[in-house]
């Protein structure tokens, strides 16, 4: 239980969020998500002594965020072979720009919220906000549905920070529940991408913005 | 239980018949009305025995049913309200053998069109006895839709199905409006029918001018108040005949009753409540009669009178509800008296004209005026029925319209004498009165002029019989008791002061028994007349000849196209009230070199119906537009959105 | 136990006819015998307890069983007439797994399983919306589920707030089951208590459809087949207002009512207020229907928000609401049927057309639209009685609602139903298959709108003595 | 059964009264035209003469076409009824009777327009609408006199409103007694379509109102209209006189001459007036009724403070 470690790790996490805003391809968007989720999964055994269950947890979550997601996303981008260039709806500049505003706010907020005293002095809340935040905003910012996916990814690991945070509260087979409920998601996902990308032809793949009034 | 059995007669009159429809169509729908009539009159003299032994029925179902219970009482004002149904709902189902016969218009319309009528008719008496604010409102809404599915019986016809539209719009919204009334009263006063109610709330209270105002919206919405009536003349004028007859005869009497009903319950009457009325009644009035001026189709144009009579009826409220307000009971007598006499008379001249003008329509298959043209000589009886249903809807003496606007007119001269300057702007209601009642006696000799009258415009007349018996004798009818109600208006003296006092919840020691002096006046006109008629005829006899043309001061005219059309005969007076109107004028002619044709058009509309589908048009784009705005189709900016509310709902609970 | 046991027979047995058989027929024959079972499940679930379950569970657990019967049903003649080529393997899959886990969901007694249970049952819902295979349904499916996901991610957020206000609290047992929370809701940290309800309130408006987190809906429900949204518009949104109804009873045990209640009254009149924006003029049926789900979901969110006799009404209109949602939509699939296109301007004279179909139609949307004597017009004016003790505005905005909703929905349908039909041939035929289901629903709600039982009455006032806490 | 005798003496004076007056006023026209003038009796001459005349009638017309002459002097003479000729009470007075008295006129209208409008003739048309317009804006005028006679003598009917108590009424609302008079010497011209209103004398269809409705009556048609126009003429002009007259002698002979000669004056007026104004144009009738009832309007302002 060291403050100084976990700041650390969320720090990187926080640099992995900036590094995907600012990426203009989506395979490595998806790499980097996929170390995020591995960082993150290191984050439990800070926070107390580990049993067995944690590391088992912890395998799981290995397997499915370091492996199972990224692979199936980037077979999906291969086989249909959607191009790498994840056409922006705000530019990158700003998105990383509006993503540092959100890291201060969500600092600022985190500040005026009563804690207890294990987190004050660790950055945890605020990060949460600020990985919600990017992965909201890359959600947005982006048109293409794969990056769209990748944001849902990061959102999700934003919930992950939260989770570790609280241990005890939530119990093994919820964690487990939660994991296998957004690979289920993740996996449909994957499956309609491939129907896109089968259905439309290249051109429309972009955006799917027909049904409208 | 006489009431019972009638309904029951009216509900068999429904089935029975159509098992031997597919045989004899004919005597299907004669049976269906012999069935109907059977239970009208049953009804009629419930109604009648109720009158004369003052009946007084209070009666709850023993058994709980939509989260409330079924409770009906029966006074005069329900006896009152429930004489036009049966007697109009019969009038109808007779008319109808001739006029919807099943050898015409196919068995299954037919048999639909009779079920609609039936229970049209019934869910109408139940609404009027039925206590009970949830039983009200479930027989309204039911009334209401059967008379939507009796409007839009024609599948086919365009225009019946966007005029029913319309209904249906109006109808459902004053719905919603008497739900959020009823709302209010069971929540705030905790009444749940108009008989613990009544006259136990108080006026003075914030929530009271609600309740009012959207009882008044609500109710208004049926009865056709000024600016809320846009659905009604299309309704009435798309509908068949006898359905136009019943909407226009009994229906859009129902909103009357409701407001009546929902006044009965204040213990006082503020007086802006009473003004506010007695400023549409004037509204509705003179607009209506000037709309009505401006139309050619002669349905439209009866329409467009019941909306000048409505007013005339809710004249005669606001000045009862004035009356309580000032503590005046004359003005309450006179004014209540007025206004439910006219309810019984407009429900029977209009539907009297109703019926005289299908019985044209179903032989020229036409309903504008400018096509019609010496029908009189055709059509002699229909068009005696027209003439006298006309000379009592233009409130001229001896016939009944005359009676009712009377006692109006004698409530508002005799505040003159009461010393408060406040009843002042009564004369307007006086003046208008005067207004209204010469504009309708020129539409009406419009109308009478035009299409029975002079030569035929433009269709040939050689081949058009009188109408069958089951047309002509409800008409027959309806102007007996025209004339009847006419001559002898004290008929109604006993329970129209019931009614009133029950509403001025005191008693009236004012009373109106002048009504007998006008037949005395009659007696002296009729004896008169028939001198002179006499002289004359016996001076004429022998010596009239009629083998000339008109005289055409010099010109040889044989073309009837050289006649005053409806237009022209009403020009001089629409050109007075040009700004209530909306006028398209203007101009063909061929191109050629020597134009050979030249013709002019002119069309004058209801300004009122069309600034609201001018403004209805407006918002209906804009919220296209809005909608295309709001869903553009970027799951992005959807995500947004979601963004968006979580960040507020923060800020929200933040402080 | 032991029933536990069997449901788990049942349904393996029914996975297993569904993988084996080729026949789109037994697939639907193997549906419907497990919907019998569940309503037989329900039953004893509601006389005998075996698991402990609350009232609001038996009443959503009754909707949900009566409209999947319903379903079910149809979806015999549906699979078998209209849909013979079509393969519905995944579809009747996920329609037993929609089954399964939305009754977990119900007698779920834990905010995290109950969570995990919601999302797997939407989850499931995607391949129903994706069952036409073409580029809209497509779209339409992708917008559903990534909306939801994004919402469901909050609301798991805002549970693990819950769990931390309880830790803030220095709660001796910080587990998210709902005896913990509703017995010392009170001493849980406040702030944390409503940053929660903000996240979890926004994660399940979204599977509900509030505006503005509507955005799925009328993509989802105008491309999907009917039967399908009579699935969702009845369902989905009854599990989902379970959700937030569990919400409530912990705001309102953590004396955080007001709060609440403002927010639902929000969305209430901001759902109905944009759901007649959507409907007027609108010449889509199903999008309309769609739309004018939002809006009986605001009127819902609406008699929550007052509270007193509206959340009674409200709990009755959920009923009523996933009943007529259930009909409409399935007689507007049957229209579309038999006119091959859903935009006003092919559909027109259903009436005159297919005549059974067409007055179910019809008389269905005067029952949404609060005819009396149909139960949702007594539930619609307990919801306006309710906003009375609320705010007397409240009640003019609510009515204002009523009306321009009523005028949008109103349009479309009578031209759609009125009028002289078009002549379009389509083979179909109306047969006793494709109508009795939404008749059958429609006599229900008329029933319980003319005398409803004790049973239920009770049920219902037990309920919503339940969320007044 | 005196009450049937009154009436026979009474309609047969009026009748004489009536035929004198318009005899006056033909005198008075002439006179001022320079010329001697026909008889004062020639009205009568004129009207046994068409007595005995035959009808022709036009194809196009049916029974209403006898409605309208029969009503022209039915309702002048029942109108007659109530009104009070200056000591005689009226033979028939209740509580509103004034309203019946009005509408018997609208009762002529609409069936003197409607005999008009059967002959099929594009002039009688004219003369209809004519008449319809004027009426309709001629009513309310006269309603607003009603209106204030009954404020002023606080009484509902025509007896007490031209009876005796009328005196003191004028002794209080002079000024809003005057402008009534006013009014009801325009009502009489424009009813009667007189000059300035209509020109009876004039021979050009286009520009008659009253006579251009009458032009395919014929024989003792025509003679009871022209009977029933005198009548009403004499009618407004009694209850002018009564208004204007409203002191009592006390002796019946006396007043009741001074009554006659006080109606022939009203014709000499009518004359005068006639022959010194030129007829209006069709669009000023209009302005100048509308002037009337706004001046008749103040007289309600007047009286009701």
């Amino acid at each position: 239980m060291n403050p100084s470690s976990i700041n650390t790790i969320l720090l990187f996490v926080l640099l992995i969020n900036m590094f995907i805003l600012g990426s203009n391809r989506i395979i490595t968007a998806i790499k980097a998500v996929a170390i995020q989720g591995v960082i993150l999964a290191f984050l439990a055994f800070f926070f107390k002594e580990t049993t067995d269950s944690d590391a088992f947890l912890f395998i799981i979550i290995i397997a499915v965020k370091g492996f199972i997601i990224p692979y199936l996303l980037i077979k999906v981008t291969k086989m249909a072979d959607i191009n790498q260039e994840m056409t922006p709806l705000i530019g990158y500049v700003p998105t990383m720009f509006i993503d540092a505003l959100s890291v201060f706010l969500s600092f600022f907020v985190a500040s005026k919220l009563p804690l207890l005293p294990a987190h004050q002095e660790t950055i945890i809340v605020p990060v949460f906000f600020a990985t919600l935040m990017s992965g909201m905003l890359l959600i947005i910012s982006r048109q293409k549905a794969i990056t769209q996916v990748v944001g849902y990814l990061i959102m999700e690991n934003g919930v992950f920070i939260l989770s570790s945070m609280l241990t005890g509260s939530v119990t093994l087979l919820a964690e487990i529940g939660v994991l296998l409920d957004v690979l289920a998601g993740v996996f449909i996902m994957g499956i309609m991408l491939n129907h896109i990308a089968t259905t439309f032809e290249k051109g429309d793949a972009v955006k799917l913005t027909s049904l409208r009034e | 239980m006489f009431l019972c059995i009638s309904l029951f007669f009216i509900l068999c009159s429904a089935f029975l018949p159509f098992f031997i429809a597919k045989k004899n169509p004919l005597l299907c729908d004669k049976l269906f009305a012999f069935f109907y009539s059977i239970g009208a009159l049953l009804g009629l003299g419930f109604i009648a025995f109720g009158i004369t032994k003052g009946l007084h029925v209070a009666y709850t179902l023993p058994f709980s049913i939509l989260f409330s219970y079924f409770s009906i009482k029966i006074e005069m004002i329900n006896l009152l309200f429930m004489i036009p149904i049966y007697l109009i709902g019969s009038m109808s189902a007779i008319y109808s053998t001739s006029y919807w016969s099943t050898a015409q218009k196919g068995l299954g319309s037919s048999f639909r069109y009779r079920l609609y009528l039936c229970l049209f008719t019934i869910s109408m008496i139940l609404l009027v006895i039925s206590d009970n604010f949830i039983m009200f409102i479930t027989f309204w809404e039911i009334m209401s839709l059967l008379a939507y599915g009796l409007i839009t019986i024609d599948e086919d016809s365009e225009e019946a199905q966007s005029a029913g539209y319309l209904y249906f719009i109006a109808t459902h919204t004053g719905v919603i409006a008497l739900m959020g009334m009823f709302a209010i009263i069971q929540v705030y006063f905790g009444f749940s029918d108009f008989s613990s109610a009544l006259g136990k709330i108080d006026a003075n209270l914030a929530i009271a001018s609600s309740i009012f105002l959207l009882g008044v919206f609500g109710f208004g919405m049926k009865a056709g108040f000024f600016p809320l009536y846009f659905w009604l003349p299309s309704a009435h004028s798309s509908a068949p005949v006898p359905i136009s007859a019943l909407l226009s005869g009994v229906m859009i009497k129902m909103g009357i009753y409701g407001i009546l009903k929902i006044l009965f319950m204040f213990s006082n009457i503020p007086h802006w409540w009473g003004w506010l009325i007695f400023a549409i009644g004037i509204l509705s009035g003179i607009l209506g009669v000037v709309y009505a001026i401006a139309q050619h189709d002669i349905k439209k144009l009866l329409a467009y009178h019941s909306i000048e009579n409505i007013g005339i009826i809710a004249i005669g409220i606001g000045l009862a509800m004035l009356g309580r307000s000032y503590h005046n009971s004359t003005l309450v007598l006179f004014g209540l008296a007025g206004a439910l006499f006219h309810v019984i008379n407009h429900s029977l001249f209009k539907p009297l004209l109703f019926y005289s003008a299908g019985s044209i329509i179903e032989k020229y298959h036409t309903r504008d005026i400018g096509h019609y043209g010496g029908i009189i000589k055709v059509q002699p009886y229909t068009a005696l029925f027209f003439l006298i249903g006309a000379v009592s809807i233009s409130g001229l003496p001896p016939f009944n319209g005359f009676a009712s606007e009377w006692l109006l007119y004698m409530g508002m001269f005799k505040t003159l004498f009461s010393h408060q300057n406040t009843l002042m702007p009564v004369v307007f209601g006086i003046l208008s009165l005067a207004l209204i009642g010469g504009l309708a006696l020129a539409c009406f000799v419009k109308v009478f002029g035009i299409s029975f009258l002079g030569n035929p415009r433009k269709i040939e007349l050689s081949n058009v019989k009188e109408s069958s018996l089951f047309m002509l004798f409800p008409m027959a009818f309806l102007s007996t008791i025209c004339f009847v109600l006419g001559v002898f208006p004290s008929i109604m003296k006993d329970i129209l002061l019931d009614i009133a006092s029950a509403f001025n919840q005191k008693n009236i020691y004012v009373k109106i028994d002048t009504l007998i002096n006008l037949s005395e006046a009659y007696l002296w006109f009729f004896m008169i007349f028939g001198v002179v008629l006499a002289v004359v005829l016996y001076q004429t006899r022998g010596k009239i000849s009629k083998n000339i043309g008109t005289w055409a001061c010099g010109f040889s005219h044989k073309t009837p196209r050289a006649q005053y059309t409806s237009s022209s005969l009403m020009q001089m007076i629409l050109d007075l009230f040009g700004w209530t109107l909306h006028v398209k004028r203007g101009a063909f002619c061929s191109k050629e070199l020597f134009s050979q044709k030249y013709h002019f058009y002119l069309h004058q509309n209801d300004k009122t119906i069309y600034w609201l589908a001018k403004i209805s048009e407006k918002f209906l784009l804009f919220c296209s537009k809005l909608r295309t705005i709001i869903h553009n189709g970027y799951m992005g900016i959807y995500v947004l959105y979601i963004f968006v509310a979580l960040i507020l709902m923060l800020l929200y609970v933040g402080n | 136990m032991t029933v536990a046991f069997l449901c788990t027979v049942c349904v393996a047995t029914v996975l297993g006819v569904i993988f084996i058989t080729k026949e789109n027929k037994t697939r639907a024959y193997a549906i419907f015998a497990l919907a019998l079972g569940h309503l037989l499940l329900t039953l004893c679930l509601l006389n005998l307890n075996i698991v402990h379950i609350d009232a609001l569970s038996k009443f959503i657990l009754i909707i949900i069983s009566t409209l999947y019967l319903g379903i079910t049903f149809h979806g015999i003649s549906y699979f078998s007439i209209c849909q013979s080529q079509n393969n519905n393997k995944y579809v009747a899959l996920s329609l037993v797994i929609f089954l399964v886990f939305a009754t977990l969901m119900i007698v779920a007694d834990e905010l995290i399983s109950m969570w995990i249970f919601l999302e797997t049952a939407s989850l499931a819902c995607a391949p129903l919306i994706y069952y036409n295979k073409n580029k809209a349904s497509i779209e339409a499916t992708w917008k559903y589920l990534f909306l939801c996901s994004i919402g469901i991610i909050l609301a798991l957020v805002g549970m693990l707030f819950i769990s931390y206000s309880a830790i803030m609290a220095g709660a001796s047992d910080t587990s998210l089951s709902f005896e913990n929370i509703l017995a010392n809701g009170k001493s849980f940290n406040s702030t944390w208590l409503k940053i929660s309800f903000v996240f979890i309130f926004i994660g399940f408006a979204t599977k509900t459809g509030l505006f503005p987190l509507h955005s799925w809906k009328a993509d989802a429900y105008g491309e999907e087949p009917g039967i399908f949204g009579a699935l969702m518009a009845g369902g989905m949104t009854s599990l989902s207002w379970l959700a937030l109804i569990r919400l409530m009873q912990i705001m309102n045990a953590s004396k955080e009512s007001a709060l609440m209640q403002n927010v639902l009254v929000f969305f209430g009149v901001a759902s109905m207020l944009f759901a007649s924006i959507g409907m007027l003029n609108q010449s889509d049926i199903k999008r309309v229907l769609a739309y004018s789900s939002i809006e009986h979901m605001g009127i819902i969110s609406l008699g929550f928000g007052v509270g007193g006799v509206g959340i009674f009404g409200a709990l009755f209109h959920i009923f009523n609401n996933a009943l007529l949602k259930g009909a409409i939509f399935i007689a507007v699939g049957n229209i579309k049927r038999a006119f091959g296109e859903k935009t006003l301007y092919f559909v027109s004279g259903a009436i005159g057309k297919i005549p059974i179909s067409g007055t179910i139609l019809f008389i269905t949307f005067l029952a949404i639209v609060g005819t009396p004597p149909f139960g949702s017009f007594f539930s619609i004016f307990s919801i306006l009685k309710g906003t009375l003790n609320y705010s007397n505005g409240l009640l003019f905005f609510m009515i204002m609602g009523l009306i321009f909703a009523f005028i949008g929905i109103s349009k479309t349908i009578l031209s759609a139903t009125r009028g002289k039909p078009k002549d379009i041939q389509t083979g179909y035929k109306d047969t006793l298959g494709m109508y009795l289901v939404p008749l059958v629903l429609l006599l229900i709600t008329l029933f319980v709108g003319i005398n409803m039982p004790n049973i239920m009455q009770n049920l219902l006032n037990e309920a919503s003595l339940l969320i007044k806490g | 059964m005196q009450d049937i005798i009154y009436l026979i003496f009474g309609t047969l004076f009026f009748f004489m009264l009536s035929i004198v007056n318009l005899g006056i006023i033909i005198k008075v026209k002439a006179f001022f035209g320079g010329r001697y003038g026909v008889p004062i009796f020639q009205k009568m001459y004129d009207i046994l003469k068409l007595w005995q005349k035959s009808i022709k009638l036009s194809q196009t017309t049916s029974w209403v076409f006898f409605a309208g002459p029969l009503l022209a002097t039915i309702v002048p003479v029942f109108c007659f009824l109530f009104l009070p000729f200056v000591a005689f009470p009226s033979i028939l007075s209740f509580d509103g009777d004034f309203l019946l008295f009005v509408y018997m006129f609208g009762l002529l209208r609409f069936f003197t327009t409607s005999s008009a409008l059967d002959t099929g003739s594009s002039f009688e048309g004219m003369g209809s609408a004519r008449e319809l317009t004027f009426s309709f804006l001629v009513e309310p005028i006269m309603f607003v006199c009603f209106i204030i006679l009954a404020k002023g003598t606080s009484s509902l009917s025509l007896e007490d409103f031209f009876g005796y108590n009328i005196l003191d009424a004028w002794s209080d609302y002079s000024t809003v007694f005057g402008i009534v008079v006013v009014c009801f010497f325009v009502i009489m011209l424009a009813e009667n379509s007189r000059i300035p209103f209509d020109d009876p004398a004039t021979h050009l269809e286009l520009t008659m109102t009253h006579e251009v409705m009458v032009l395919d009556h014929s024989g003792p048609l025509l003679a009871s209209i022209l009977v029933g126009s005198a009548m009403k003429l004499t009618l407004f002009a009694i209850l002018i006189v009564d208004l204007a007259i409203p002191f009592k002698t006390g002796i019946l002979p006396l007043d009741t001459t001074i009554g006659i000669f006080a109606v022939l004056g009203m014709g000499v007026v009518v004359g005068i007036t006639e022959s010194v104004m030129a007829r209006l144009r069709l669009t000023d009738i209009k302005k100048i009724l509308m002037g009337t009832l706004i001046i008749s309007l103040f007289g309600i302002i007047l009286i009701s403070r």
